[in-house]
């Protein structure tokens, strides 16, 4: 599982400003045919910035000013608007964190499926139909024919969540950006689209890069996950890895904030003091030294920088020694 | 749907009653024709007389029932001043007022949401500024003075187009420009707004995510999404260009409903101002109910909304 | 050019009907004189001539009886006898037809055709302007009137006159074609289209344009650049119309008749004219122009004398006393506005109220409470006659008038109900002496009638404003 | 009914709305969100609701807190009736029941400062002015954890979390004696909605508040909540105490759900048995007879499609819906 | 509160002003500052006529040795000061009547889309009605009913106007009312009025702003073409309308006429709809999080 085999997507140092605050600084992290690496962080941390950035969707008020993002032997960054366009939705697609808002709501979702197909391939409309149809049956919607001509508003949410799916699977991408596929849904329809997942990247070796807050999900699904925090990678590492030995003081104390059958009823749940910083307020230290437990005055000035932790796992702390302290800390 | 029409309808002849009635009120209470009509120097008695030949010394009361009872004989009634039925009147107008409102319209629209169309789009950068000071100069110029402008450039200067009247299409050029000017604006605005409003919605994003092309993404896409409030525009201006062209018709000898109504209103001419004022409720209520049908197939969820 | 069979006569408004017992606008006659003879008319020099009629004889104060032309044809083919004519006399004093006009024949009492070519008519009173006010009556036809009803008579006219209706696109034009078999003389022009062009620039263009022939209603500063193009020029006659000041004399600051008379003095009239008017007017001291009936010169005007006028306002306690000045967009704002400026030079507080004509005429013809103090108008009775100006404007109890002077009255009374020029005349001086003192109104200028024509026509407006087209014609 | 009333007692409430389609709205339809439901909250007590997406959570709560007719039954609040209550009488009993709605975001005026948000049920009960208002405001804020200088800041420069404790300090001004809270925390990451879960219980644990917990979150659901109820379709299907219902879930349906929470820990969630629905989901336009799960049950038989089951009591104090446990 | 609060939220946003507007701002200052000066500065009185002195370009030098900057309309008036009065009438007339029909039109816009049922019938088909009734048709009828005047020139303004901005309101109090935040203010106990003035209107502000910023100028082209119909300002008092009213008979001979007012109104009109865009931008929540 953890050969080291040719990544497909490779980012590095991904950068992006917004208003001179840096809000992604120097993500880097490389995803193999096949895997799913999963992205997750607090609330407004980047995620979904980097997201992005890796197809040139940024906002218009964000820019991105550094990093590679190689796709097989291409630099995307590199590419021009033009070019962005035609690897889009063919090489690398991305499924929006909110399915009703990306779905235009007076069109049809089969002419929306389709679209995305008849501008890669060129073909005939007729074609198009038939292969959306073929992909909401393989996206496990019943009686796609009829689902083809109604309108998102028609469709429940996790309908359309099945349909961006769809839309982002129908030319075959190599990558696949989910930002929270599953937010919103409730578990059983999450299960479904997980499977779907899950059969992807079994069939097809696609790459999946995934974001999403719920643990129980990275648990599931992924290969290798990335920790995020106020814009940079705290940590990054094999998923069982991850769970088994968090090796950052914000991975510990996230892991430890979900109920589990082992915390009594109503009992209080571990938290993390105090909230995020705002890009304004970075300093030039570790960004979550103004909530860390194990924080020391080094933390406050110097940058940590990604230091392995096995084979796999690299994590930006200064005091990865202490972060038994932690974990013990813990009820 | 079928009962919302029916009560729609309802609501609009009521409102449309609504209308006769203020505009019969006021239009009584500000004095009636008999002083226009006689010669100048007629005695007291005489105009008294022929006040009373024309009935308008009856109490005001009697002389609303007496309209409605010929309303709803459908008899609209004689022109005071011209002795025709009212309704021939304003019927022998209608023509020249509908080809003027399509030639207005024709601008407006086809100028007014290209411009805003590419405004939005090219926010913020030169084409953008460009449009924004014609739109302005469309807002600012009175149209009284447009029009003059436009006889005086076009006509007397370089004799390309008729000053006035009506004939062929060129004549038809210049009042068109005219009156359409100021909707120009106003469509060229409202596109303005709702497209960078739906250019900047999430879908928008979706769709470049799958690799459409951004003029592709308009057509397809957001125009539809920004139609809307583009269509509600519409249907107000239909009714405003039916009526708001006074000056313009005016100005060059355009004999539609505007001018009309301003000299009959001038000439208390009762019974044909309020031909106009129902046919422009209807034209108005029809619009309304007909852009309310618009938003169901342009927006499907119109539909179930109600 | 001299070629062209049409003439086009841009008017500001379409006729409003052409049936010639029911209007009496200026647009509406303007056209349907063409089509229809009247009994009387005026020559160039404005004395009443015969048209229809041949000769007229008083047979007492009250009964006159006319000869009727028997060469005339209507435009059907009809033959036009006396029986036309006293129906149409008859017709116009029917209360029943609601006739605006009835108030200028209601003197009449009947009339009665006695033989083909004759036409007996008597008036309830000795009615000296009887002729004056004949001389608008259009003769229609009674066979083909009884046989097709007003309604439609109003919209497919047919007269005896030298152009016959061709098409009349409503709101649009009102074309007329020549009468070929026209009595007097073949009408000079095949086709006359008359547009209704309410906007005097847009006239102005046309004119310039060559889409129209003949133009009216021009004001005196838009003359130049008519004068200055080729092709075109400008026409104008002095006319019967007279520009006048109104004063209440019966409500506000103006009941003193010092302030009345420092209005008077405070006016400049000439600066009026020749700066306002261009010299399209000409000084007059009474409420009457040389045309009228009644008129006289001998009557000694007010001089332009501010100081007097502040003296006699000072006299009166009336400094700063404030006068509502009506007017409505029928009136020249810049007179107005110079006139407001002009007795405000002398320490009065004018304030211009303008309203639509209809609010204004009926403010100006209400109580005298509420018909403000100043008014500007411009007055023509098209009769020519004193009677049809000052005894409406000052006859006590008349509409207009918010003056009473028994003296004034019974002149007035007594010049309208004789028959003797020379009694008139005299009544009428004194008349206007009284005014003279009084200063209920005050005359300004006799009106000039300003057209723009085709360099290429010929004509020669008259006095009455009338436009015949017999008497135009294209320049050889 | 006996004297010593529940915080909340619902009976027979459905609640309907009317749908129209197509062009000329040829065809109508009644959608039943909430179809004949009853339930009691005692004081201090928490319920959890729970149910698939469009089962009509969002609807009971917005009933019951009156934002929405009942086409019939009858919910009391301390006793007293909100269905058909107007105008002075509604707003009494508003003052005894308070909303957390899902999204925080939503649910303040980004146009009014927080302390503004706050004041405004102590201002228009007219309980507090000046500056015994300003002081209550900072006890609030400071019971939510938050600062009492916050009060002049907007909604949106606070993050999540903060918002959401915001509402829950708005919600709790006037000391209700039940909060609805409609997912109140599915929108948040773990660390987040762990500080509001703390908040929530040690609210109820200092003011005997009940809640009323709409969640599709179980892991949440087990942690803080006493009795849970399981609606599909605009029913409820089963009705169990916490320990009994994770430990039994009797419903397929319950089961089907409690199978698909995925489990924060890979080697535990990758190993385990799922039970995955299958079969057309029905619409509240047009619910089958018979049981409304019948179409994706696993145990279905005959008798599903044809009568619907009633709630039946079991033995262990649970209530389920199901002719096959 | 409402007032306070709004103003809060924008001071916090407007910090950073750009340049564009910051230049339109100083226009708008500009403007209003020369027309409140005008009595100080207007080199001549407005309505002091030299009939001898009609129609001289700009720059002519009058026989009292005054300088004509501006030339001299159809009586001879110093144009510079008339366009300098003007501006206070016009913007006057503009403001008011945009206030008065934004009072009118948004309360009832914002009844009408809150309490629904017969209410917004009502409304909405008094709206309908008022929408049928031609402008110029009221407009006229006012002028004769009550009589010329500044504030009934606003009034007329007013009154025929307010619709549109009814229909904004309702439909984005539609919109707004069905929001969680305002239905938690339902169940803090928050009256109709309170919800109303405290949470609809902020939050329907921005829409409302727009609409009034491009009537503002409407309203100075509406009165000029009442002043065209002889209906506007009553003369002497200047307006840029009523002057381009005139000075539309002398666009051949004096082009200076409507020139200068025109000119003055297309720079007004074009700051306001600058402002107006930007304030919106500045107002719409999904721009500022974008
Ligand atoms: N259009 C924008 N304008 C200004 N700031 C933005 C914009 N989009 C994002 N940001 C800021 O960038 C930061 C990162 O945002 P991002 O959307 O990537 O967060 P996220 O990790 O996806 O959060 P979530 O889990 O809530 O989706 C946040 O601080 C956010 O406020
Ligand atoms: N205003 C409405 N008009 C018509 N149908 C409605 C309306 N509100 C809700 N519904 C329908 O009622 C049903 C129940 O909706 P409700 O919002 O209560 O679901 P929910 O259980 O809260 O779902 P979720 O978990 O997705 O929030 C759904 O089918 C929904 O489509
Ligand atoms: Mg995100
Ligand atoms: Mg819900
Ligand atoms: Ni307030």
């Amino acid at each position: 599982m953890h050969e080291p085999i040719r990544p497909l997507l490779d980012v590095s140092d991904l950068t992006v400003d917004i208003d001179g605050a840096r809000v992604v600084d120097g993500v880097s992290f490389t995803v193999a045919p096949g895997e799913v690496m999963a992205l997750v962080g607090e609330s407004g941390c980047g995620k979904s910035l980097t997201a992005f950035a890796m197809l040139g969707l940024l906002p218009s008020v964000a820019r991105r000013t550094e990093g590679r993002i190689l796709l097989g032997d291409r630099d995307l960054a590199t590419f021009s608007e033009r070019q962005l366009r035609k690897a889009r939705g063919k090489d690398i697609s991305i499924i929006f964190q909110e399915p009703s808002a990306s779905l235009d709501p007076l069109a049809s979702v089969g002419s929306q499926i389709a679209d995305a197909y008849r501008i890669h391939t060129g073909a005939s409309r007729a074609d198009a139909f038939e292969k959306a149809r073929q992909m909401l049956v393989d996206v496990g919607i019943p009686d796609p024919d009829r689902r083809l001509d109604q309108f998102p508003f028609e469709l429940s949410g996790g309908m359309c969540q099945r349909i961006m799916i769809a839309i982002a699977l129908i030319c075959g991408p190599r990558v696949l950006v989910a930002d929270e596929p599953t937010t919103a849904l409730d578990v059983t329809i999450q299960a479904q689209i997980l499977d779907l997942m899950k059969k992807l990247v079994a069939d097809h070796g696609t790459s999946i890069v995934l974001i999403t807050h719920d643990m129980g999900v990275v648990a599931d699904i992924a290969d290798h996950v990335a920790v995020m925090y106020a814009g940079r990678i705290a940590e990054i590492a094999p998923v069982q890895d991850l769970f088994d030995h968090p090796a950052h003081p914000y991975t510990a104390l996230l892991l430890a904030s979900v109920p589990r059958l082992d915390v009594a009823p109503k009992a209080d749940l571990a938290t993390i003091e105090g909230s995020v910083p705002t890009p304004q307020e970075f300093g030039p230290g570790c960004h979550f030294a103004s909530r860390c437990p194990l924080v020391t005055d080094k933390c406050r000035v110097e940058q940590p920088p990604l230091f392995a932790q096995g084979y796999g796992h690299r994590s930006a702390c200064w005091h990865i020694d202490r972060i038994a302290e932690i974990t013990g800390m813990l009820p | 749907m079928l009962r919302y029409v029916g009560e729609r309808l309802l609501q609009a002849m009521i409102a449309i009653f609504g209308v006769l009635t203020i505009v019969f009120i006021v239009m009584h209470l500000s004095g009636d024709p008999t002083l226009l009509l006689v010669p100048q120097g007629a005695s007291a008695e005489m105009i008294a007389d022929l006040r009373r030949e024309l009935g308008f010394d009856r109490p005001l009361w009697v002389q609303y029932v007496g309209y409605l009872n010929d309303l709803i004989h459908l008899d609209f009634g004689e022109s005071v001043v011209q002795r025709v039925p009212a309704i021939d009147i304003v019927a022998s107008r209608l023509p020249y007022t509908i080809q003027l409102a399509a030639g207005a319209l024709t601008v407006a629209i086809g100028v007014g949401i290209p411009a805003g169309i590419l405004m939005a789009t090219r926010r913020g950068g030169w084409l953008d500024r460009v449009l924004t000071a014609v739109v302005v100069t469309g807002q600012s110029v009175p149209t009284f003075l447009s029009a003059i402008l436009l006889i005086f450039v076009f006509a007397v200067t370089l004799g390309w187009l008729p000053a006035s009247g009506i004939g062929g299409l060129s004549n038809l050029v210049m009042p068109s420009i005219a009156l359409g000017a100021l909707s120009m604006s106003t469509f060229a605005r409202m596109t303005r707004i709702s497209v960078a409003d739906e250019l900047s919605k999430d879908y928008v994003r979706a769709a470049r995510a799958r690799g459409l092309p951004m003029p592709k993404i308009i057509v397809r896409h957001v125009l539809r999404n920004a139609s809307i409030p583009v269509i509600s525009i519409a249907a107000l201006e239909i009714g405003n260009l039916l009526a708001g062209a006074v000056i313009i018709e005016t100005v060059f000898a355009w004999p539609g409903i505007g001018q009309l109504a301003i000299q009959s209103i001038q000439a208390r001419d009762f019974l044909i101002v309020q031909v106009i004022v129902l046919l422009i409720s209807f034209v108005y209520v029809i619009t309304a109910v007909l852009a309310d049908f618009i938003y169901a197939i342009v927006d499907p969820r119109i539909r179930l909304a109600r | 050019q001299s070629a062209k069979t049409t003439l086009t006569i841009d008017l500001p408004n379409e006729p409003a009907t052409l049936d010639p017992h029911l209007q009496w606008n200026t647009d509406s006659y303007s056209v349907y004189r063409n089509i229809f003879d009247n009994l009387l008319t005026r020559d160039v020099s404005g004395e009443i001539v015969g048209q229809i009629a041949t000769e007229w004889t008083y047979l007492d104060d009250t009964t006159i009886e006319f000869k009727i032309r028997d060469d005339v044809s209507f435009q059907d083919g009809t033959k036009l006898t006396a029986e036309d004519v006293a129906y149409s006399i008859l017709r116009i004093i029917d209360p029943a037809l609601k006739s605006p006009q009835l108030s200028q024949f209601n003197q009449i009492d009947t009339a009665v055709a006695t033989d083909a070519t004759t036409v007996k008519m008597t008036t309830k009173s000795p009615y000296p302007a009887l002729l004056a006010q004949l001389v608008k009556l259009s003769i229609v036809p009674k066979a083909y009137m009884e046989k097709v009803g007003a309604q439609e008579f109003n919209v497919k006219p047919i007269g005896s006159g030298p152009y016959a209706l061709g098409e009349w696109q409503k709101g649009v034009q009102t074309e007329l074609k020549a009468n070929d078999g026209y009595w007097r003389a073949k009408p000079p022009f095949e086709t006359v289209v008359f547009r209704a062009v309410p906007d005097v620039s847009t006239r102005i263009a046309d004119l310039k344009t060559g889409k129209a022939d003949l133009i009216r209603d021009l004001s005196p500063d838009q003359t130049d650049s008519i004068k200055e193009t080729e092709n075109t020029k400008v026409l104008s006659v002095a006319t019967e119309r007279v520009g006048y000041m109104y004063i209440n004399a019966q409500a506000g600051p103006t009941t003193d008749v010092r302030v009345r008379q420092a209005i008077a003095y405070a006016i400049d009239r000439s600066a009026l004219i020749e700066a306002l008017l261009q010299g399209y007017g000409a000084q007059v001291n009474i409420i009457g122009a040389p045309p009228v009936f009644g008129y006289t010169d001998e009557v000694a005007g007010y001089d332009y004398d501010p100081d007097k006028a502040r003296e006699l306002i000072k006299e009166a306690g009336a400094e700063g006393a404030k006068l509502e000045f009506l007017t409505s967009p029928s009136y020249s704002r810049a007179l107005v506005e110079a006139i407001q400026q002009m007795l405000n030079d002398v320490g009065f507080d004018v304030s211009i109220s303008a309203s639509d004509q209809a609010t204004f005429l009926k403010r100006r013809q209400g109580n005298p409470e509420n018909a403000g103090s100043l008014a500007f108008g411009a007055w023509s009775c098209a009769c020519q006659d004193a009677d049809g100006i000052i005894f409406p404007l000052f006859r006590s109890g008349s509409q207009w008038a918010k003056y009473a002077n028994p003296d004034y009255d019974a002149l007035v009374d007594s010049a309208r109900s004789t028959l003797d020029k020379d009694q008139r005349m005299a009544d009428y001086k004194k008349a206007y002496e009284i005014l003279r003192e009084d200063v209920p109104g005050l005359g300004l200028y006799q009106a000039f009638a300003v057209y723009g024509a085709n360099a290429k026509l010929n004509w020669e407006p008259t006095a009455n404003e009338s436009m015949f087209i017999m008497d135009m014609s294209w320049q050889q | 009914m006996s004297d010593t009333h529940q915080v909340l007692e619902i009976r027979d409430v459905a609640v309907h709305f009317n749908g129209r389609s197509g062009l000329f709205g040829r065809s109508q339809f009644v959608v039943k969100a909430v179809n004949g439901v009853s339930l009691d909250i005692a004081a201090g007590e928490t319920v959890a609701l729970v149910g698939e997406s469009g089962c009509g959570k969002s609807t009971l709560s917005n009933t019951i807190v009156g934002l929405q007719q009942p086409v019939e039954g009858s919910i009391r609040i301390a006793g007293e009736e909100v269905v058909g209550a107007r105008g002075k009488a509604l707003n009494d009993i508003r003052r005894k029941v308070q909303m957390i709605f899902q999204d925080p975001a939503l649910s303040l005026d980004p146009r009014s400062t927080i302390g503004a948000a706050i004041a405004e049920p102590l201002i228009v009960r007219g309980i507090a002015r000046g500056e015994a208002l300003k002081s209550r405001i900072a006890k609030l804020l400071t019971e939510v954890g938050l600062r009492p200088e916050h009060a002049d800041r907007y909604p949106h420069q606070f993050s999540g979390g903060q918002r959401q404790r915001v509402v829950i300090a708005r919600a709790l001004a006037l000391e209700p004696a039940l909060v609805v809270c409609d997912e109140p925390v599915s929108a948040l990451d773990v660390s987040v909605r762990a500080q509001i879960l703390n908040l929530l219980v040690a609210l109820q644990k200092r003011t005997g508040v009940a809640y009323l917990f709409v969640s599709h979150d179980l892991s949440v659901v087990r942690h803080i909540c006493d009795r849970v109820v399981v609606m599909y379709l605009g029913r409820f299907v089963e009705i169990a105490d916490r320990d009994t219902f994770f430990a039994n879930p009797k419903h397929p349906y319950t089961k089907a759900l409690m199978s698909a929470v995925p489990e924060a820990d890979p080697r535990l969630q990758r190993s385990r048995e799922r039970l995955i629905l299958t079969g057309e989901l029905p619409s509240p336009s047009n619910i089958p007879p018979g049981c409304a799960f019948h179409t994706r049950c696993p145990l279905a038989t005959e008798i599903c499609s044809r009568v619907r089951p009633e709630l039946t009591s079991r033995a262990d104090g649970s209530t389920v819906a199901c002719h096959h446990v | 509160m409402t007032l306070a609060t709004l103003s809060t939220s924008l001071s916090a946003r407007f910090r950073r002003i750009p340049l564009p507007i910051l230049a339109v701002i100083a226009i708008l200052i500009t403007m209003v500052l020369l027309a409140a000066l005008a009595p100080w500065i207007a080199p001549a009185d407005p309505s002091r006529q030299d009939l001898f002195a009609r129609l001289k370009p700009p720059g002519f030098v009058g026989r009292s040795g005054i300088t004509y900057w501006f030339g001299t309309d159809d009586l001879g008036r110093d144009l510079l000061s008339r366009v300098l009065y003007g501006a206070g009438v016009s913007l006057g007339v503009a403001l008011l009547s945009v206030i008065v029909s934004t009072l009118v039109g948004v309360s009832l816009g914002m009844i009408a889309g809150w309490f629904r049922g017969w209410v917004e019938v009502v409304i909405m088909r008094l709206v309908d009605i008022m929408m049928s009734i031609p402008a110029v048709l009221l407009a006229v009828l006012t002028v004769a009913v009550l009589g010329p005047g500044f504030l009934k020139l606003v009034l007329v303004l007013g009154l025929t106007r307010w619709p549109r901005y009814t229909r904004v309101a309702y439909g984005q109090t539609l919109q707004v009312a069905n929001l969680p935040f305002i239905k938690a203010s339902e169940l803090a106990g928050a009256g109709a009025a309170r919800i109303l003035f405290h949470h609809v209107l902020p939050n329907i502000a921005g829409p409302v702003l727009v609409v009034a910023t491009a009537e503002f100028g409407l309203m100075i082209l509406t009165e000029a073409g009442l002043s065209f119909l002889g209906l506007g300002i009553q003369p002497p008092t200047p307006s840029w309308g009523s002057i381009m009213s005139v000075g539309r008979e002398y666009v051949e001979r004096a082009w200076w006429i409507v020139l200068f007012p025109g000119l003055s109104l297309f720079f007004l009109v074009f700051s306001v709809n600058l402002l107006g865009d930007w304030l919106r931008d500045q107002l719409d929540p999904r721009s500022r999080t974008r």
